[in-house]
């Protein structure tokens, strides 16, 4: 009962936040509340959404995924080297090779016992590196016979773009299992005290390894979204996203030293840093360096709101 | 299955950690609804064979076999499902994650592949109110107190429902109360022939509820053998590998506590409290310690003692009440206003908020004293390298160099460093948390001897004790507190087991709490 | 005296001999040193003008600034945090520097440096009194440093440094050395005199190791890792204001950038664990050579980009799994 | 907040703003946009397609009449052209290229021929070396459409000339910091080999100058450096004589970028690309220029 007050709070700290801010731009900018705007919104967060999700089953094991924006770049050229032989194929070769390269570094961290900001750290340098050496350091474009691929990019399902569905299909999934089986249970449980689940009986390894594989799986449907959304796999995409992966989840409320927070958290963590960018383009005339400093001046503050309501629901 | 073979077997196991030996050629074996003891010394390796056995460390050379099968388990997990379990020493949970899911861990109940929540909790809560228990299912662990997460660990390893049950020190924090409890759950286990291996440094339990003991000394298998016929001198001599006659009588280094002088009733006191409260928990606790005493403080489990120390020693904000060391108010906002006020405080949990573990003895022991080891900024080596010695060889810490890690050490030694660790800032007052917690027998007696030297050389000393006999016997008054609140004072001839029990229930105080109570003349 | 068992039992303690010998021994330790060796000598066999008394100082140069950032992040991880703010931090003390060298290098170099130091103290603040998680607080400041950064240069414009003193910080020699590996040298000094030798060596490691003992202990926790969070703006400041000579230019968008990972690489593959409660100064600076050498010799032998980054993450990895700890 | 209907609203998409042929470019846009009284609004994708392609649609959310659009990548700005022309915002190309059909998928192109600027470059270098020369590319950020194609026109032209070879090329991250450290470690292991470096912008062509004159090597004399962009601090060098020579690339789009505007408003046809003109700078006029340049 505490417990679900607590993450309650936890998430309406960013909830009131995103509200805030909605409600600012309705006021200030006549096409913020737009369907059209707010579609955007959606649709333009949609793969780093997806990032943020793996990154959440990451850290609430207690671990770290800085290789995430290495890998949507190496799946989205994988899906365009691919694409002349089929959307399908690009799809599923896209997403298992950023899957495999997930694999390798949940192997190297429960396996080999290295830890996994070192690990992901190298993967994120290496796999950026393949991705450059496998195009040349050039694009790629999609082939013509990649027509799903446009369409899992840019087409819509009654009115809601295709990645818009995807990315609240995939947090529904993500929910759920976190919440309802037992694979999300072990997240949980690992993150809380990685020995004490071990000792309890718990796979911790295969937990570990399944749950960065799951990140780079993510990381590589945002991959091949974006690839199909540009219609070119680029080897420099997604350069920092590791880091506003990290941000969104931890604005949502998961906390990074495991065990606690969720998928919802996430999700609204990734719409309000995605609100806020869209404020500043609505406004249009805050240079760069400004809206640098504003972002991590309210990253900063949401995080310190946030820590506070956490603690005085802990103790209260 | 051949009839009559041992439920388990393990056969010569040794176990080494980098280069030294932890365990060297091992045997323990266990029937079918028995109860088997297993002691030692601190580091005798009783935790390390029972981590083998439920496959949490790798053995290096044995075998176990399990009905007569040879079995090697890599793995808790696989343990688990071969029905041996364990609820370890170090207790082992999910901080935030709430009781029923820890009990159900691995094998949440589900309805069409899904976690039934509903379901879960409703069995946590059968399962708790079957075994005694007053907790919610869905309270967070991380919110209960030491002795309610080792019923959680207890309430865990019983429903699993083992063949082999594993209780490591399961009663190093449980009041009177929960060790009955735990005492029926044993005898409900054992006639369903579940073979329990019961480890304590508490010799009144082993007698009461174990068949068979198997000693450890250094490592090495000294003997199995029935308890029953097995004085407890021998017990005592066949884990310390010493003959009786080395040995002398008594059971806690404190005896005859009345030869000590108690106190000096003239001068006021050191330390009073008057009408402390604040948290959660505390509510109005008066006490005083004067020079050269040994108060003890006794309560039930969650009475608050630990917050009264706390609040003291400026660890937790006190809210009400007033705290005046020699007379002069002390408002210490944080420990370190209480350090300079000449205060010394060891916790209860040495593990979370005693020791560094990655840092020598060295600089464990020295943390506290440091400002007075430096000279214009700098730590003065020779200082500090002749301070460790001092109270190395003092408290006789048994350790390869000064420079090992304390990690590696044994319990009894670690505390002793921490006592250490305070003794070297010159303390007027000790505040010692269960000060012998899970400490072997032996050094057990090393610390109490200390303490009641220290007293004896002026110090005062606030004890808080779970066990009756070590507040009795070291005491020259005891305070007792029940929910927050001083609510009797007992002195000399008052000083009883009995009195202090009746006291931590009911609360009748024999002289009223906050008063300077007379102190019988000897 | 009370009567007392009389025990004086025989124990042994059982990781005695053993554990001393284990120290003498070549241990995980060494592995970041015996790496560095290998690199060097195969460099030397293989590639061409590497082993030269012009190349050494080469190198030296190169990881001057490194070092300095990495010397701040090594008592930052000690305690059990992370600075991720360290390139943007470089960034605004050049930029600092930069706009205010016409009103005098002293005064320039004085509010560089006290701009950085302000935002390692926020860092420190938030992380220690507010409890936020340091990778938060610090990514937040890596996002704003950028940006204050360019504020500062004018908006974004790249500022032309052309005083002759300040010049001295990045070109300058004293006879064969260069200044500015002068300066590391000093702060790797300074940090290993303060870790071994001062009370707040011990506290640092202390907090890390097991802040609520620490606390209880009266170590001054909170402002412990204030001044160490507050050290590392210093240093990257200093190694922020040495870039910015070096270029003749503050260029706010560019400085520093990634440095944070180059730092943390450094640290990390010298042998302090991620996990706090330890440091070793030696050690960040072998790491930082480590890299350096891998950097300097992939330019030498002109390998390409995409490979070089491979060869990179492989030698991190590699160094960090020889010392990783071994399992019971 | 109401829309004001009648108000004329142009948004600029800027790649990224990290240097200060970016800068120069955005400011120039705003400087005229702020002489002729028509709102000027500018998103900035901080180097990242994807983020461009939500800030056109961010621009088209808001309804601005015309989008003026700096691509980061030839490929994948397709989604936000296709969107921009959904919402019949005319969209015109501002230094780069981008994959579509002009007239159809956006307007037309203001063009920096980047080619041509690693062409004329090279140009001047055999012509400076009398056609021999052991050179060393320092490259721009690896992926970046500037960068392979300032590296194809130079190599184009290098083709004619059998005597001039690229020893070396390494990336520079089109950094002053990063190329200095590159160039000084390059110029340890090819020393006196390297007789000329070519430097895909200027930033890293200052960069080299300061490694080479630490590796004891006189930039000017013994090495031969030349380099893209005719920033200030360039042409002071060009001035000083440690640079050769620097091809300008004209970041100056705002009169250009508003007249084409007006032209469209007024409903003329427009050609498919409209080249801006890139000057050339030596040490024969760099001083004269050095005052009016970014
Ligand atoms: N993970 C480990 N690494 C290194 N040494 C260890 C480890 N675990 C235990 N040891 C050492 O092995 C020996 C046996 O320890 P063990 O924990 O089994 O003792 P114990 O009999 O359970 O003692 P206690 O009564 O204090 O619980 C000790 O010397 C201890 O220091
Ligand atoms: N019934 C309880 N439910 C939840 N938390 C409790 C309960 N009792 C105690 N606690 C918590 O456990 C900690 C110790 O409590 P307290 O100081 O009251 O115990 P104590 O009298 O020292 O007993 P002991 O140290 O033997 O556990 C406190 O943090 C308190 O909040
Ligand atoms: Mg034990
Ligand atoms: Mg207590």
């Amino acid at each position: 009962m505490g417990a679900r007050a607590v993450s309650l709070l936890q998430r309406s700290g960013a909830l009131v936040a995103l509200v805030a801010a909605i409600v600012v731009g309705a006021m200030r900018y006549y096409d913020f509340l737009t369907a059209e705007n707010l579609l955007n919104v959606l649709r333009q967060n949609s793969m780093l959404g997806l990032v943020a999700l793996g990154m959440t089953f990451v850290i609430l094991t207690g671990g770290i995924d800085l290789s995430v924006g290495s890998l949507v770049a190496v799946a989205g050229v994988v899906a365009a080297r691919l694409s002349p032989a089929g959307s399908l194929v690009a799809l599923v070769c896209g997403i298992a090779a950023a899957a495999l390269l997930g694999l390798v570094n949940g192997v190297l961290i429960s396996k080999v016992r290295i830890q996994p900001f070192i690990v992901t750290l190298a993967m994120m340098i290496a796999a950026r590196g393949a991705a450059l050496a496998a195009t040349s350091e050039q694009s790629v474009s999609l082939g013509a016979a990649a027509s799903g691929l446009a369409w899992l990019g840019r087409g819509d399902v009654g009115g809601l773009p295709v990645p818009v569905l995807l990315l609240l299909l995939a947090y529904l999934v993500g929910w759920v299992a976190l919440r309802y089986t037992r694979f999300g249970r072990y997240v949980f449980a690992i993150g809380d005290s990685e020995e004490a689940a071990r000792l309890m009986g718990l796979p911790a390894d295969r937990i570990v390894m399944a749950t960065y594989a799951l990140s780079g799986a993510l990381a590589g449907l945002a991959g091949v979204i974006l690839t199909a959304r540009l219609g070119a796999g680029q080897p420099v995409a997604a350069t920092g996203w590791e880091l506003d992966a990290i941000a969104a989840v931890v604005v949502g409320g998961t906390l990074l030293s495991g065990g606690q927070g969720g998928a919802g958290s996430t999700l609204i963590g990734v719409l309000l840093l995605g609100v806020i960018f869209n404020l500043f383009n609505l406004e249009g005339t805050i240079t760069p360096w400004w809206q640098w400093v504003m972002r991590g001046a309210f990253l900063l503050v949401v995080v310190v709101v946030q820590g506070r309501l956490q603690r005085r629901e802990a103790h209260g | 299955m051949t009839a009559g073979a041992p439920l388990l077997r393990m056969e010569g196991i040794t176990k080494r950690f980098g280069s030294a030996t932890a365990l060297d050629a091992v045997d323990l074996v266990l029937q079918r609804g028995e109860v088997h003891a297993l002691v030692g010394e601190n580091g005798a390796g009783k935790s390390t064979l029972v981590k083998i056995l439920t496959g949490a460390y790798r053995r290096d050379t044995g075998t176990v076999e399990l009905e007569g099968q040879p079995v090697s388990f890599d793995t808790p997990a696989e343990a688990q499902a071969a029905g041996v379990c364990a609820v370890h020493q170090e207790i082992h949970l999910l901080t935030h994650r709430t009781v029923a899911e820890n009990i159900y861990l691995g094998r949440e109940p589900r309805r069409w592949g899904f976690v039934d929540w509903r379901r879960m909790n409703a069995d946590a809560a059968a399962l708790l109110l079957d075994l005694g228990l007053d907790m919610q299912p869905d309270a967070v662990v991380g919110s209960l107190n030491t002795a309610r997460q080792q019923m959680v660990a207890i309430a865990r390893g019983v429903s699993l429902g083992a063949r082999v049950l594993v209780l490591d020190e399961p009663t190093s924090s449980l009041s009177p109360r929960e060790v009955s409890i735990l005492y029926a759950l044993v005898a409900r286990l054992k006639a369903q022939g579940t073979a329990i291996v019961y480890i304590s440094h508490r010799f009144d339990e082993l007698y009461a509820i174990c068949d068979r003991v198997t000693v450890l000394r250094d490592g090495r298998l000294v003997e199995t053998r029935p308890l029953a016929g097995l004085e407890r001198l021998d017990l005592v001599c066949l884990m310390l590998g010493k003959r009786r006659d080395e040995l002398r009588h008594g059971t806690t280094a404190f005896a005859e506590h009345q030869a000590r002088t108690a106190g000096e009733p003239t001068t006021a006191p050191l330390l009073e409290t008057e009408h402390v409260g604040g948290g959660s928990r505390l509510r109005d606790v008066s006490l005083q310690v004067r020079r050269g005493e040994i108060v003890g403080l006794a309560g039930l489990l969650g009475s608050g003692r630990t917050e009264t120390a706390r609040a003291v020693f400026g660890a937790d904000p006190c809210a009400r009440g007033k705290v005046s060391i020699q007379g002069k108010r002390l408002d210490a906002r944080s420990p370190d206003d209480a350090i300079r006020a000449g205060i010394g405080f060891v916790s209860e949990d040495r593990k979370a908020e005693g020791i560094i573990p990655e840092l020598s003895i060295r600089e464990n022991l020295t943390l506290a004293a440091l400002p007075l080891l430096t000279r214009y900024g700098v730590v003065s080596r020779r200082r500090q390298r002749e301070m460790v010695d001092r109270f190395m060889e003092r408290l006789g810490i048994k350790a390869s160099s000064a420079d090992q890690r304390i990690r590696e050490l044994s319990g009894g030694n670690q505390q002793k460093v921490l006592l250490a660790r305070w003794l070297c800032t010159s303390p007027r007052l000790l505040i010692l948390d269960e000060p012998t917690r899970g400490i072997d027998i032996g050094a057990k007696g090393e610390i109490q001897g200390l303490v009641n030297e220290l007293a004896t050389d002026g110090m005062a000393v606030l004890m808080i004790s779970s066990e009756l006999e070590e507040l009795v016997e070291g005491s020259t008054r005891v305070v007792v507190l029940r929910d927050g609140e001083s609510v009797a004072e007992l002195s000399g001839d008052q000083l009883s087991q009995q009195a202090i029990i009746h006291a931590m229930a009911e609360g009748g105080s024999t002289s009223s709490p906050g008063i300077a109570p007379d102190h019988p003349v000897h | 005296m009370a009567q007392s068992l009389g025990l004086e039992p025989a124990r042994r303690a059982p990781a005695a001999a053993p554990a001393s010998l284990r120290r003498h021994l070549p241990g995980p330790q060494y592995a970041a040193l015996g790496a560095l060796v290998v690199l060097v000598v195969a460099n030397a066999v293989f590639t061409p003008h590497f082993a030269s008394t012009s190349n050494l100082w080469n190198v030296l140069l190169q990881v001057s600034t490194v070092v300095l950032a990495a010397v701040g992040m090594t008592l930052v991880i000690a305690t059990g945090g992370i600075d991720l703010s360290v390139g943007s931090v470089m960034a605004c003390a050049g930029a600092v520097a930069a706009v205010l060298l016409e009103r005098g290098t002293v005064l320039a170099v004085i509010a560089a440096l006290a701009v950085a130091t302000l935002i390692g103290v926020v860092n420190g603040t938030l992380i220690a009194t507010m409890r936020v998680q340091p990778i938060v607080v610090t990514l937040a400041t890596l996002i704003a440093g950028r940006g204050i950064a360019q504020v500062i240069s004018h908006d974004g414009e790249l500022v032309t440094i052309s005083d002759p003193a300040f010049m001295q910080l990045g070109r300058g020699y004293a006879g064969p050395v260069p200044v500015q590996v002068l300066i590391a040298l000093a702060a790797v000094a300074v940090a290993l005199f303060l870790l071994r030798s001062t009370p707040f060596g011990r506290y640092v490691l202390a907090a890390g190791g097991n802040p609520a003992a620490a606390r209880l202990a009266g170590v001054p926790v909170p402002r412990t890792i204030m001044t160490v969070y507050a050290a590392s703006g210093l240093l990257a400041g200093i190694a922020g204001l040495i870039v910015a000579s070096r270029l003749g230019a503050s260029d706010a968008a560019k400085i520093g950038q990634n440095m944070e990972l180059d730092a943390i690489a450094a640290v990390v593959v010298g042998g302090t664990a991620l996990s706090g409660g330890r440091a070793t100064i030696v050690g960040t600076v072998i790491g930082a050579l480590i890299m350096q050498v891998i950097a300097t010799s992939f330019n030498m032998l002109l390998v390409p980009y995409a490979w070089s980054l491979a060869l990179k993450a492989a030698i991190i990895l590699v160094a960090v799994y020889l010392q990783r700890p071994r399992r019971v | 907040a109401k829309r004001d209907a009648n108000r004329f609203v142009v948004g600029f998409s800027q790649m990224e703003s990290d240097n200060p042929w970016r800068l120069a470019e955005t400011k120039s846009l705003r400087d005229e946009a702020a002489k002729r009284g028509i709102q000027l609004v500018v998103t900035d994708a901080q180097g990242q397609t994807a983020k461009q392609v939500a800030d056109v649609e961010d621009l088209i959310a808001r309804h601005v009449n015309v989008i003026l659009l700096a691509p980061r990548e030839f490929d994948g700005l397709v989604p936000a052209l296709q969107a921009a022309k959904a919402a019949k915002i005319p969209v015109i190309l501002v230094d780069r290229a981008a994959a579509g059909t002009p007239g159809q998928d956006y307007v037309t192109l203001l063009a920096s021929n980047f080619v041509e600027q690693g062409r004329r470059a090279a140009e001047w270098l055999a012509a400076q070396t009398n056609g021999k020369a052991n050179i060393v590319e320092l490259s721009g950020t690896p992926g970046a459409s500037v960068a392979t194609d300032r590296a194809k026109g130079f190599r184009d032209e290098l083709a004619k000339h059998p005597g001039m070879k690229i020893i070396a090329s390494q990336t520079g991250n089109f950094s002053r910091a990063t190329a200095q450290g590159v160039m000084q470690n390059v110029a340890q292991s090819l020393g006196a080999q390297i007789t000329a470096v070519y430097a895909h912008n200027d930033e890293m062509a200052l960069g080299a100058v300061q490694a080479l004159i630490a590796a004891g090597r006189k930039p000017g004399t013994d090495v031969t450096i030349v380099s893209v962009d005719g920033e200030r601090a360039a042409l002071e060098a060009v001035a000083r004589g440690d640079l050769g020579a620097t091809v300008e690339s004209n970041p100056r789009f705002g009169p250009l970028a508003f007249d084409t505007i007006d032209r469209l408003r007024k409903g003329e046809t427009l050609p498919p690309k409209i080249l801006i003109t890139d000057r050339f700078f030596d040490k024969s006029n760099a001083k004269q220029f050095v005052a009016d340049a970014y």
